[in-house]
């Protein structure tokens, strides 16, 4: 049972570590600022939720679960809003995105 | 009575005072004065005390010295404690009639007191650090409240020198602690920590009390502060840092030394520069560098053990602080009445003031080391430590820096003797501050007569 | 482990050299705040818990926040332009401190290390079971004390320096508004949770006051005119009872017994009430730090110097 | 190990900030340098040795202390700073 | 009232008044006057009590303790009265004389003020009871008279000034340092019993001796050190006859009296030569003074090198140190002072009367100012030493003494001087009485019909002048300065023939 938990946390950190590592990659490599973002906030989101349910498989304290939850969802929000502020400011500067 | 309540009730009162006159701004001056009448009241409780009962120790809360802070009053405690009380009140006198109610000077000025007196009081390394920040913060704001862009960047220079300073004397603390494992600085002395512990905390003490050649932010500072803080900053801040310098030399003895060197290059250098600028404040904070310089060599020789060089140099602390607080004060009248400083065109505004011309000329005479003075008791001791010590090329500095300071305080009294009669004043210039200068002057001559008990005071000390 | 510790290391003094170095500001501040939050990891690598929180939030968070405003206000004086002159070459600097250090690291391994001061032993005493609280509230309340001091000059002093324009503050769009009602309790909350964890578990007045005071930050950014903008009742007061707070006890104790010795068995709601009281005023100063000085009465221009 | 790594960090940036202090002309570096100065002082108390039962408190308690007093008095450089650059004064 | 109290009110009544002075409303003439002279009388009633006291045998001393085993000390010995009585005396004279000179000056309450605080140190000095009580009033006397040099405020004033501080400043350090030094050695110094000196005179002995006679020698206008003095004499002429006849140059003289005597001892100092080098100061300084005096046209300035010949001869008595001539030397302490104040209120008079300052100018003034012109010369000739004036007694005591003790240069010297006197005295005599007038020499502001000048102005060089007649006529009466002077020098422990 224990091994089955530990092969799901495992495969879980894996695959949000390969997330946050395309976010990053997209971060770098993207034309504009529009596609970073896109790619910076979503991947690292999805990230940042699959290593988190790892952690709670991993930990199994409800209480500290439920923190971890709480981070997951301030993360996102954060995330979220500054992805949509700096989008918004990009946008009020007139930069248009980019195109083929 | 133990004597260390009062001593904590020095410290604690400023606080207090500084809430109060932060909430209640319009009642900022009588707060203060208040504050400052309890705080005299304290320190000459701690004097008393300390002439009966001797010096004293404790720790807060209770804890054992290893765990908690100490604070602690000797003889020479009790006479720096005394300085700044009398000082502070005759600034605190001053600033009632100088500045507004609603102004920052006040709750600012009291947290620095309170600070200071801390410093005085401490016998802990690192609550010594704590209250060098504040008071250095305290002070440098204080220098830009006169709104001008050069008081504005002295002050922050200040600011941030001080700052450096402070890091300076907490990398010390820090050997000294990884060494010893204790904060206290009996224990510490006791521990003999190295003595990179001891040259790292001397060093920034040395910043923070503008001894030559780290003295280059001092004379903007004092000299572009509003006039009672040039006062306050003059006769008591760069009193704290060498306060503590005193306790810090015994780690590293060597520096007595460099502290000898740099003493007498800044009471030649700072003489110089006294008798070449032409402002007046720029020339009594040149003076300030000078007599640093004094009382380094002092400290030196007290460190060294010369006889009798220990109240030398107390009493100099003492007698430098009233006289340099008396010429500040002075100082800021004729400024005021002048509306300008640049000497010696602002002396016109002197002559028809016979009240500043003697608190000047007393102040001066003190300064100088001429009797009967505070000055000449605290040269007499120093001279007669250093020929004792056969220390003769201190012997000549001591005896010859006070002509130096004679050369450039009559820069300031010559003109004010001038028969022409005096300018018209253009802000009036309120009786209160013509006698706070005085009243410190009129103080600093009776300390050139009363000595005894002071004497007595210090014995207790070692 | 030990690899990563030196990996860490390296990154460190990588981001440090690269901030002291060159000439823009703004790539400076936010090398810094980077800085920051790296040292942090390393505080928490030490073991220093409390520390690496109060870095994240103190030295990373608020410095990083001040820095910004500040950069905004030079930009909004000052031309735009980075700094006058050319950067001095940093690398002779670095060698020299490197080979100071490896000086150091020679004088201080050298020394043989002496014990510590008996907090464990002590730590019954003193009311609280965490030992730094303990340090920082019953051993060395005095520093404390003062250290709320300092934090009050600091208050003080930015109004004294005179109105600095305060950091833009732009009106919340809905998205923003949103995040705000939902991190702004979440901060209060934690705030309280690490002031009464404090009490036995890395957290404390400091940290929660930071907590608080990023609220505020966050706030002071969305509401036109900020809190902090216009002098207000309630700041005075929310700025002083720390101080006010903490002295009382000092002087209450004083009059009782022993200065700064918390009564028997009370201690835990002496340090508590302190705390909270601290935790309010540093919050609240910290804010005033980041807004720059409100209008206030005679703040500038001494009435004693005419204009020389 | 980990601590002698960190203590040489620190003993590194302390000197590398306090020299950098003095070589820069601009008040918001001098500021940064001198807050990595007093971080490196503090890294290198922590890392010191000494100390058996692991982290030393007081240490951390002092660092605290040292760390929140930095930050106030960089705050008030800062907002001096800005009130000195309105001036149209150079630091 | 206890007598120990009678010293301290010695300086106190000066002081005070002085104090009070300072607070006169300029114009408020009448009661600036009163406080002078209530002054200036009471102290010299005082001095009359004490010195019926001291005759008596009574001692008056107060101490003070001040520095670790070193008091204040004021004391009254025969030595202290002697200067006591001197400058009490004439300090009622030149402020009766001053007051008419300043008469519509400016500053006057700060002049008085300053002036009454000059006398307070001087007597201080007459009463200190050791080294460090003496040196405590010396320097006070320096800050004292420093306004009262510059009082006119000129350029030529205020460098005059300048200098007169860097001279007597360095000095009081010096000074300082010797005494520092010394008591190093031998601890506390009290005039009544001495220094505690080893029995070999060490370095630090020697070099204090020299630093001390350096310090003192300053005031007392020693060559190379006597620089400041011609310069001072811008100072009104009140105040050039307060520095020459009483006070500071008084207060240097006086200062090697004690040195000599009271501290070391003349067999200790003979011992390493101190004597020697005292004599071959004063020597030169007698010679140099009296030499530059003779080139001077300024009138003050011949004066004022003829002070810085004359007071060495007081040095010279201390230094040749027989019995005899010790007499010699402090009997010229008061009749000097006589004679060179005489000579300075005339001067004086000259100046504000006919506005003749230069002696070029004084063809015939003999004829328009009589009387100044007879003290004048009363003066003179005493300077010179002519029978029956003082300065003869005091002449003949040092060559007589100087004999005594196989110094037969000295004799020499004396010789040599006097004759150097007369050639500087004598050609204005004659120009004064001799030559006719020249007209238009003179801004007269005298109103014909009455006194030559200002009656204030002419009543204290009469006084000076007959006294030092009689001192030289009575030398030999009880009260005469000579019969003090061999009370004195018996007390210093000489017998005299």
């Amino acid at each position: 049972m224990t091994e089955l938990l530990d092969a799901a946390v495992l495969l879980l950190a894996v695959t949000g570590a390969i997330f946050f590592l395309g976010g990053s990659l997209g971060l770098l490599r993207f034309p504009d600022v529009y596609t970073r973002l896109h790619a910076l906030t979503k991947a690292d989101n999805v990230g940042l939720g699959l290593l988190a349910l790892g952690a709670a498989l991993h930990l199994g304290d409800p209480w500290l679960i439920g923190r971890l939850a709480l981070l997951w969802i301030l993360v996102m929000a954060a995330g979220t809003v500054s992805c949509h502020l700096l989008a918004r400011e990009a946008h009020r500067e007139g930069r248009t995105s980019w195109r083929r | 009575m133990n004597p260390l309540l009062p001593a904590l009730v020095a410290a604690l009162l400023p606080l207090v005072g500084s809430i109060l006159v932060w909430l209640v701004p319009s009642w900022s001056r009588a707060l203060a004065v208040v504050t400052a009448a309890g705080v005299l009241v304290a320190a000459l409780g701690v004097v008393n005390r300390v002439a009966l009962d001797g010096a004293a120790m404790m720790t807060l809360g209770g804890w054992p010295e290893t765990l908690g802070i100490g604070i602690a009053v000797d003889g020479v405690g009790a006479l720096f404690l005394l300085a700044s009380a009398v000082v502070g009140l005759a600034a605190t006198a001053y600033g009632a009639g100088y500045f507004p109610a609603r102004h920052p000077f006040w709750t600012l000025w009291l947290l620095l007191w309170a600070a200071l007196n801390a410093v005085f009081i401490t016998a802990d390394a690192f609550n010594a650090y704590v209250a060098l920040e504040l008071a250095g913060l305290t002070a440098a704001v204080l220098v830009t409240l006169g709104g001008e862009r050069d008081a504005m960047a002295a002050g922050l220079r200040y600011l941030l020198v001080s700052l450096v300073g402070a890091t300076l004397y907490l990398a010390g603390v820090a050997v000294a602690y990884t060494a010893t494992g204790t904060l206290s600085l009996n224990a510490l002395m006791a521990d003999s920590p190295p003595m990179m512990a001891g040259v790292l905390a001397l060093g920034g003490l040395a910043l923070k009390a503008a001894l030559f050649p780290l003295h280059g932010w001092l004379p903007p500072a004092h000299a572009r502060a509003p006039g009672p803080v040039s006062a306050i900053l003059s006769a008591l801040v760069v009193k704290a840092a060498l306060y503590l310098a005193w306790r810090w030399l015994e780690v590293a003895p060597v520096a007595a030394e460099a502290f000898i060197l740099l003493g007498i290059g800044a009471v030649i250098w700072g003489s110089l520069q006294a008798l070449r600028v032409g402002r007046l404040k720029a020339i009594i904070a040149w003076s300030t560098v000078a007599q640093m310089g004094y009382l380094a060599v002092g400290l030196a020789l007290a460190v060294e053990g010369a006889a009798g060089a220990a109240m030398g140099v107390a009493w100099l602390a003492l007698t430098h602080a009233l006289a340099k607080g008396a010429a500040f004060l002075g100082a800021a009248s004729v400024v005021r009445a002048a509306g300008h400083d640049r000497w010696p065109l602002a002396a016109a505004h002197l002559r028809n003031r016979p009240v500043l011309v003697l608190a000047f000329g007393l102040a001066a005479a003190s300064l100088a080391g001429l009797p009967p003075s505070g000055g000449f008791v605290a040269k007499w001791y120093l001279l007669d430590a250093a020929m004792g010590a056969e220390r003769w090329l201190l012997a000549a500095v001591i005896a010859g820096g006070g002509l130096l300071s004679a050369a450039y305080l009559y820069r300031i009294l010559h003109p004010a003797l001038d028969p022409r009669p005096g300018a018209e004043a253009s802000h009036p210039v309120p009786p209160v501050l013509e006698w706070s200068a005085l009243g410190l002057a009129l103080l600093v001559t009776a300390f050139g007569v009363v000595v005894p008990w002071a004497r007595d005071l210090v014995g207790v000390a070692a | 482990m030990v690899v990563l510790d030196a990996l860490l290391a390296l990154v460190l003094a990588g981001v440090a050299v690269a901030t002291l170095n060159g000439l823009r500001r703004f790539r400076a501040v936010v090398l810094f705040v980077v800085f920051g939050l790296l040292l942090a990891l390393i505080w928490a690598r030490l073991g220093a818990v409390d520390l690496a929180l109060a870095e994240a939030a103190i030295g990373a968070g608020v410095t990083g926040a001040l820095l910004m405003a500040a950069l905004d206000r030079l930009r909004r004086t000052e031309s735009s332009r980075a700094v006058a002159g050319s950067a001095p070459s940093l690398w002779p600097v670095v060698l020299v401190a490197l080979a100071a250090a490896t000086v150091g690291m020679v004088a201080v391994l050298s020394l043989e290390p002496a014990g510590r001061p008996p907090v464990a032993f002590h730590l019954g005493a003193s009311g609280v079971d965490h030992p730094v609280t303990a340090v920082l509230l019953a051993f060395r309340a005095w520093d404390t004390l003062l250290e709320v001091a300092v934090l009050v000059a600091a208050g003080v002093a930015v109004r004294a320096v005179g109105v600095v324009p305060s950091p833009p503050s732009t009106e919340a769009g809905p998205l923003q508004a949103g995040l705000l009602r939902l991190v702004v309790p979440v901060l209060v909350v934690l705030a309280v949770y690490l002031l009464w964890r404090g009490s036995h578990a890395p957290g404390g007045a400091f940290q929660a006051g930071a907590l608080l005071a990023a609220a505020g930050v966050l706030v002071q950014l969305t509401r036109v005119p900020g809190p902090m903008d216009r002098p207000a009742l309630w700041q005075r007061p929310a700025e002083t009872i720390g101080l006010a707070v903490f002295t009382a006890a000092a002087l209450i104790t004083a009059a009782l017994d022993v200065p700064l010795a918390w009564p028997e068995g009370w201690s835990k709601l002496w340090i508590l009430t302190i705390e909270a009281g601290a935790a309010i005023s540093i919050a609240v100063l910290l804010m005033r730090l980041f807004a720059g000085g409100a209008p206030v009465a005679a703040a500038t221009s001494d009435p004693g110097k005419g204009r020389s | 190990m980990t601590a002698a790594i960190f203590l040489f960090l620190g003993l590194f940036l302390a000197v590398l900030g306090g020299l950098t202090t003095f070589l820069r002309s601009d008040g918001l570096h001098r500021i940064i340098s001198l807050n990595i100065a007093g971080s490196g002082v503090f890294l290198a108390l922590m890392a010191a040795p000494g100390g058996e039962e692991g982290v030393d408190p007081v240490a951390q308690a002092l660092v605290l202390t040292g760390i929140v007093v930095a930050v106030a008095i960089s705050g008030v450089a800062l907002v001096l700073l800005a009130r000195l650059a309105e001036l149209g004064g150079r630091s | 009232m206890s007598p120990a109290l009678l010293p301290p009110i010695a300086v106190a009544i000066p002081l005070i008044a002085g104090l009070l002075i300072f607070h006169v409303p300029e114009e408020r003439h009448g009661l600036r006057t009163a406080l002078n002279l209530g002054a200036a009388l009471a102290k010299l009633a005082l001095v009359v009590v004490l010195l019926f006291g001291v005759v008596g045998g009574a001692t008056y001393e107060a101490a003070l303790n001040w520095l670790p085993g070193r008091d204040l000390i004021l004391r009254v010995d025969a030595l202290a009265l002697l200067f006591l009585a001197l400058s009490s005396l004439l300090w009622l004279l030149t402020t009766v004389y001053a007051i008419a000179y300043l008469e519509g000056g400016s500053h006057r309450s700060r002049f008085f003020g300053f002036f009454s605080l000059c006398v307070a140190a001087t007597a201080g000095i007459a009463l200190a009871g050791n080294l460090l009580t003496f040196l405590l009033f010396y320097e006070l006397l320096t800050l004292a008279t420093w306004p009262l040099v510059i009082h006119r405020g000129t350029a030529e004033a205020r460098r005059a000034g300048a200098v007169y501080l860097r001279y007597t400043l360095s000095g009081g350090v010096v000074l300082l340092a010797g005494i520092v030094l010394l008591e190093s050695v031998t601890g506390p110094v009290d005039f009544a019993i001495g220094a505690a000196l080893p029995a070999q005179a060490g370095p630090a002995v020697v070099i204090a001796f020299a630093l001390m006679l350096a310090g003192l020698g300053v005031k007392a206008a020693l060559v190379p050190l006597h620089g400041w003095l011609p310069r001072a004499m811008v100072a009104p002429a009140p105040v050039s006859a307060l520095l020459h006849a009483v006070a500071v140059v008084k207060a240097g003289a006086f200062g090697i009296i004690r040195l000599v005597h009271d501290v070391y001892g003349p067999a200790y100092l003979a011992a390493f030569g101190g004597l020697n080098v005292l004599m071959g100061l004063s020597v030169a300084t007698i010679l140099w003074g009296s030499w530059r005096a003779l080139s001077q046209d300024d009138l003050k300035r011949r004066l004022a090198y003829s002070t810085v010949c004359q007071v060495s001869y007081i040095a010279l008595g201390m230094a040749v140190a027989g019995p005899v001539a010790v007499v010699g030397g402090l009997v010229h302490l008061v009749h000097q002072g006589l004679m060179k104040i005489t000579l300075f209120f005339a001067a004086g008079n000259l100046a504000e009367t006919l506005e003749v300052h230069r002696i070029s100018r004084m063809d015939g003034v003999g004829q328009r100012m009589p009387l100044t012109m007879g003290v004048f010369t009363v003066g003179a000739l005493g300077m010179i030493g002519v029978p029956p004036v003082a300065g003869f007694v005091s002449k003949w005591y040092l060559g007589a003494g100087a004999i005594a003790v196989e110094h037969p240069e000295i004799l020499g010297i004396l010789v040599l001087s006097s004759l150097l006197n007369a050639a500087y005295f004598l050609p204005i005599l004659h120009r004064a009485w001799f030559r006719p007038p020249r007209a238009g020499e003179w801004r007269d502001h005298g109103r014909p019909g009455r006194l030559e000048t200002h009656w204030m102005l002419l009543l204290p060089p009469l006084i000076t002048a007959g006294t030092a007649l009689a001192a030289g006529l009575f030398a030999g009466s009880e009260v005469s300065p000579l019969s003090w002077a061999q009370r004195v020098a018996e007390a210093l422990g000489h017998g005299h023939d």
